[in-house]
């Protein structure tokens, strides 16, 4: 048997609970996208200044690396997704699985990424450090990989946040905490997860695939 | 005795209209504010609670047809009323945005902490700018660190002076006088001594007063001495043998760009140029020109766009 | 108890596929010279996408109307933040 | 399943007497008090500044302090002002205390949250008292770029840390009001039956969780920027100084709302209470703080008329301004019309608001001259400016917070203070606020510019008048900390209802029990059930 919903003394009842959690959620994630609002409107204006100086730099991107994690990312949303379903079912055992499944996609996310910033580091491209890329646009260069470095980077850290997240959530399921009537902390992860899932399907196009041809 | 003025001196066409707008406001506001701030005072002199004022109200139906009768009444009027103000300074704002063609250029660098000035006619002043009455003057101000910003309140006009930019300040002075000019965007230190005279002149003293520096050659022939001094001329000259773009007959002209774009090449082209050759490459030729950023002065680069400016209608060649 | 409606499984796997084939669509797109309208079909991909996921996996679909509102108002705020930026940006440039 | 236990008669403030049971508290109303005193402190800290930046004013010359000292002061007075008091002011002491109570509920929804965001407040606070105390920051609050990330020689990263850090402290206080007002209201307490206190606490929220975000991204990338010398901002660097200022106002200008809308809430809770009338058009009232807060953020341009931003963008942002300025028109307007045949007493509370309400359309007309394009040309960044700012927070936010701290008073504390000597201060800090800052519109108008730290000897009349008020205006800041100090201990216990005033947040003892009221009060009316013939005929 599940243990019984626990109800903190400000709510009526579970329901009222749960309703405010995921209002609370919600209203975290708007504060998300205003957050990394801020950097795309950054980014944006950048680009508009010098476009063509975005175009280099963005062909010194890997776009092979780049577009394998994007499907990684979007893979992991699915079984967070089917996680949050199993939850809700009561399948305890497919819960976990999913949830393990959802960390291990995130890992090989950053496993790929962290590939991809070695390159980078190789081809003497991270801003500060080693850059030394020489070119018609190399000012602006460095500032699109600023941008690169500063935005995934962030992104990363979400993303290992949300792992961290996962793996709890994973380890109460493991402890029998959920039952189709409780499985607020799931929820949760699930929308954390997928939000940060959105966010890198804008940054994908916006760092990899600004002029391919 | 002292005495209140309410405005600063003013001295131009744009400054009175200024202040017209700003006589409007003042009594659009003050009878607003007055009319509220009498009602406050009549109302709760009226019906303190110990007084036997009439307090009953229309019933449910009445009232509620009656105030929102009064709620749309002071929604619309003065949504028109400041709606028609803000057209009013609007339309003076963009009637003074554009500076006359035939307006003279005076170049103007803020730095830590004062105000470099040079005329076309290579007269150079600091914190002090003289200016003839009665003809159109154009500022072209850029700022060697960080944001200044150019206020001249007896002309009622400022304008942001920043790094990297251009940005234009003109005005038409009426009278001889001397006015402030001041510093009013934040500038580190002594950014209160970022301070200085405007001199205005009447046109024949203004000449005087051209002459009488110790004559200095015009800006143009500067910027041709630092044309040399910084090499330049080694690669733009008629002599080169470095294949680099002519100069001669460029400015105000399109350019076509290897990236198959193209720009007009007014006073930020060529100074992007200089700062950041890289960023836009005349097409036909490599990318070799070296950047400048942090070797030249920002009033030694306006000397030398005033002499890419004077070859505008010189021939391939007159670069000796 | 109010009941969680739980959509079936085959629902998430579908949109998995359509969000891997709009993965392929605009990394090929982007190879096709476009000239300005890549970014544009870029941009339309990514929000399709975006939304696939808000709507299904994240269940705004079906979700209280209080909730959509909190979604829509933070994308509704970016835009304002982007276009108001771009009075200034995309005239001065 | 739920054990909730049967609340006791103690109060909330005999709950636990130790350091530990504040420290480590979850109830709204203890963390509440722990803002409230942080946020007096930060407000005397600023008003050092003040001081000091006053009486340097008062020769032309910078006698008093050096050029840098006179730097670092106006910007700690700013940055201390608009973060570690405006701001959080009356959200964070008065929403914390009153939202529960006034929509009936135990307490907010995440009470932890509540916690961990004055545990940020403190830690944001620590880093820029740190700034100061290591030796200053000297670039204005508005932290502008390139200025900020290479020229300036203090401590600007640790300043941005703190408000960085103080950022997320309203951004949890943002989420938890929302989702208290939304999800925890009393039975039958519907949306328009919510005293416009509260209507004004949600779209204050909407402002901090919206906003504040972009200004935590912008002063990220201005620390990245000063600290690797890469970045976006500075020109020099291939960035654009337009881009910080554009993301900058994008919060600072909607933060400018965080800061009054409050105080509009209070004015409609105390108008009502001392005209004994309900208050006019509710439902307009209502909206228009929403407006107030949606149409705020379509504005933030006008603060960059003179800045290089392109002239349509100028034109733009001008005439969104005007319209942001008739939600604001309507409320002063609908409170005047609620003395209307009201039965208006003159205590110390409704002194101070019906200063605000005058002080207020005083800010808000000035704020229109500004808005006006090519009159802002002459005015921006001059005293006009500064007048016209602290018209609205000073004379707008500071007395409704004060007029709040009295009004709510008795129920926070259980008691009563000496009412004349109330008004003796209300009036003296009404007084001493024009004398101050009134003749700054004229300084301003004949073009002195602000953040100045000498100026021509022909300002100097008018400074002195400014500085002359200002002393007043401090004595009657320091006023009311000793008589309220006093009634702490001395002044008489406090009925539940003292001013006879309707909200649910009389309906409970003063000071209210730990889960706010016995049992959860069920609503059946509007806010405001007040008789204006009633209370007259009781004379």
């Amino acid at each position: 048997m599940a243990e019984a919903v626990i109800v903190a003394r400000q709510f009526d009842d579970a329901e009222q609970q749960r309703r405010a959690s995921d209002l609370g959620m919600w209203v975290f994630l708007a504060t998300e996208i205003l957050f990394f609002g801020g950097l795309f409107v950054a980014y944006t204006a950048t680009r508009l200044h010098d476009p063509q100086a975005f175009a280099t730099a963005s062909r010194l991107t890997n776009v092979t690396l780049g577009s394998i994690n994007t499907g990684v990312l979007l893979t992991s949303s699915l079984t967070m997704a089917l996680a949050v379903r199993a939850t809700k079912l009561g399948l305890r055992r497919a819960s976990i699985g999913f949830l393990c499944a959802t960390a291990a996609l995130g890992i090989a996310f950053l496993g790929i990424k962290f590939t991809e910033y070695v390159r980078d580091w190789h081809e003497r491209l991270v801003p500060v450090l080693n850059f030394a890329h020489v070119g018609p646009h190399a000012g602006g260069v460095e500032t699109f990989f600023y941008l690169y470095f500063f935005t995934t980077g962030l992104h990363a850290i979400h993303l290992i946040i949300g792992i961290a997240t996962v793996a709890v959530v994973a380890t109460m399921a493991a402890r029998r905490r959920f039952s189709p009537d409780y499985f607020t902390p799931v929820e949760l992860t699930g929308l954390y997860w997928h939000l940060v899932d959105v966010v890198w399907i804008f940054l994908y196009p916006l760092l990899y695939l600004v002029a391919r041809t | 005795m002292w005495s209140f003025p309410l405005h600063p001196p003013a001295d131009s066409s744009l400054a009175t209209r200024v202040d017209h707008l700003f006589y409007a406001w003042l009594a659009l506001a003050g009878i607003v504010t007055f009319a509220i701030f009498f009602l406050i005072v009549y109302f709760s002199a009226k019906y303190r609670h110990d007084s036997r004022a009439n307090r009953a109200m229309p019933s449910g139906a009445t009232l509620r047809r009656e105030s929102h009768r009064i709620e749309i009444a002071w929604i619309v009027t003065p949504l028109v009323l400041f709606l028609g103000m803000g057209f009013w300074a609007a339309g003076l704002y963009y009637a003074h945005a554009a500076p006359p063609a035939d307006a003279t250029e005076v170049y103007v660098v803020g730095k830590q902490w004062m105000w470099k000035i040079e005329h076309q006619s290579g007269q150079r002043e600091i914190d002090e700018l003289h200016v003839p009455a009665g003809r159109p003057i154009k500022l072209v101000m850029t700022s060697q660190d960080v944001i200044h910003s150019f206020f001249m309140p007896g002309f009622r006009i400022k304008q942001d002076v920043l790094p990297g930019r251009y940005t234009v300040l003109w005005f038409t002075a009426d009278h001889a006088g001397e006015y402030h000019l001041f510093c009013t965007q934040y500038c580190g230190t002594d950014h209160a001594r970022m301070i200085g005279r405007v001199v205005v002149l009447a046109p024949a003293a203004f000449e005087r007063w051209l002459a009488s520096g110790n004559a200095s050659p015009s800006m143009a022939e500067e910027g041709k001495a630092r044309f040399r001094q910084y090499g330049c001329s080694g690669c733009h000259g008629a002599s080169a043998s470095v294949h680099a773009p002519k100069l001669e007959g460029l400015f105000g002209r399109r350019v076509q760009l290897s990236d198959g774009t193209s720009v007009i090449a007014d006073e930020r082209y060529i100074h992007d140029s200089v700062m950041l050759p890289r960023k836009d490459v005349v097409a036909g030729y490599e990318p070799i020109m070296p950047s400048f950023q942090g070797q030249i002065a920002e009033e030694d680069l306006l000397e030398i766009i005033a002499y890419v400016k004077s070859l505008r209608d010189a021939k391939p060649g007159d670069i000796r | 108890m109010i009941s969680h409606p739980v959509p079936p499984a085959r629902t998430y796997v579908l949109v998995w596929v359509a969000l891997l084939a709009l993965l392929l669509v605009t990394l090929g797109s982007a190879y096709v010279p476009l000239g300005r309208i890549n970014a544009a079909i870029n941009l339309a991909i990514a929000a399709t996408k975006a939304l696939l996921v808000v709507f299904f996996f994240m269940h705004l679909r079906s979700a209280h109307s209080m909730l959509r509102i909190a979604a829509t108002a933070g994308f509704f705020w970016l835009a304002i933040l982007v276009g108001l930026s771009l009075t200034d940006f995309a005239v001065r440039y | 399943m739920s054990s909730v236990p049967l609340p006791l008669p103690r109060s909330y403030l005999e709950e636990g007497f130790s350091l530990w049971s504040w420290l480590a508290t979850i109830d709204h109303k203890r963390i509440a008090i722990l803002y409230a005193i942080s946020i007096t402190l930060f407000f005397f800290a600023g008003g050092i500044a003040a001081t000091l930046i006053r009486m340097e004013l008062i020769t032309p010359a910078g006698d008093l302090v050096s050029a840098d000292t006179y730097n670092k002061l106006f910007t700690m007075h700013g940055v201390i002002m608009v973060w570690f008091f405006l701001i959080p002011s009356i959200p964070s002491t008065f929403g914390n205390f009153l939202v529960p109570l006034m929509i009936g509920a135990r307490d907010l929804a995440f009470p932890r949250l509540n916690l961990a965001s004055w545990y940020l407040y403190i830690a944001g606070g620590l880093f820029t008292v740190g700034a100061l105390v290591a030796g200053g920051v000297d670039t204005g609050w508005t932290f502008y770029t390139p200025y900020s990330t290479m020229f300036s020689n203090t401590h600007v990263i640790a300043a941005v840390c703190g408000v960085f850090v103080v950022g997320f402290s309203s951004i949890l206080t943002g989420m938890n009001f929302i989702v208290t007002i939304h999800k925890m209201r009393a039975p039958g307490m519907t949306w328009f039956r919510l005293p416009l206190f509260i209507w004004s606490m949600y779209a204050t929220s909407i402002i901090f969780v919206l906003a504040t975000p972009v200004l935590a991204m912008t002063l990220f990338l201005v620390a990245i920027e000063r600290f690797a010398g890469v970045g976006v901002f500075d020109p020099a660097l291939g960035g654009d100084p337009l881009l910080f200022q554009h993301l900058f106002w994008f919060y600072s200008h909607p933060a400018v709302y965080v800061m009054i809308l409050p105080a509009m809430g209070v004015a409609s809770e105390i108008i009502t209470c001392y005209a004994r009338k309900n208050i006019f058009a509710y439902r307009s009232m209502a909206f228009a703080v929403l407006a107030i807060a949606i149409v705020g953020f379509l504005v933030w341009g006008h603060h960059m008329f003179v800045s290089g931003q392109s002239i349509y963008a100028g034109m733009v942002f001008s005439i969104l301004t005007f319209l942001v300025a008739i939600p604001s028109a309507i409320k002063v307007f609908n409170w005047t019309a609620t003395l209307y045949k009201g039965s208006i007493r003159f205590d110390a509370p409704m002194l101070y608001l019906l200063g605000f309400v005058g002080l207020f359309t005083i800010g808000g007309m000035t704020g229109l001259f500004l808005a006006s394009l090519a009159l802002d040309v002459h005015l921006h960044d001059t005293y006009f400016v500064i007048a016209h700012f602290h018209y609205i927070m000073v004379g707008g936010s500071v007395m409704a917070f004060l007029g709040a701290v009295h009004y709510w008073w008795p129920k926070i504390t259980g008691r009563l203070y000496p009412d004349r000597w109330a008004r003796f201060a209300a009036i003296t800090v009404f007084v001493g606020f024009n004398l101050t800052f009134f003749p700054q519109f004229l300084l301003g108008y004949l073009g002195m510019p602000r953040r100045y730290h000498e100026y021509p000897p022909e300002f100097q009349v008018l400074n002195v008048l400014s500085s002359a008020g200002a002393s007043v205006l401090a004595a009657g800041y320091l006023l009311p900390l000793f008589y309220l100090l006093w009634s702490l201990r001395y002044g008489p216990r406090a009925g539940p209802n003292p001013w006879r005033a309707t909200g649910l947040e009389w309906q409970t003892a003063s000071p209210p029990p730990v889960t706010n009221f016995a049992t959860i009060p069920v609503v059946t009316a509007p806010p405001y059930q007040y008789s204006p013939l009633e209370d007259a005929r009781r004379g």
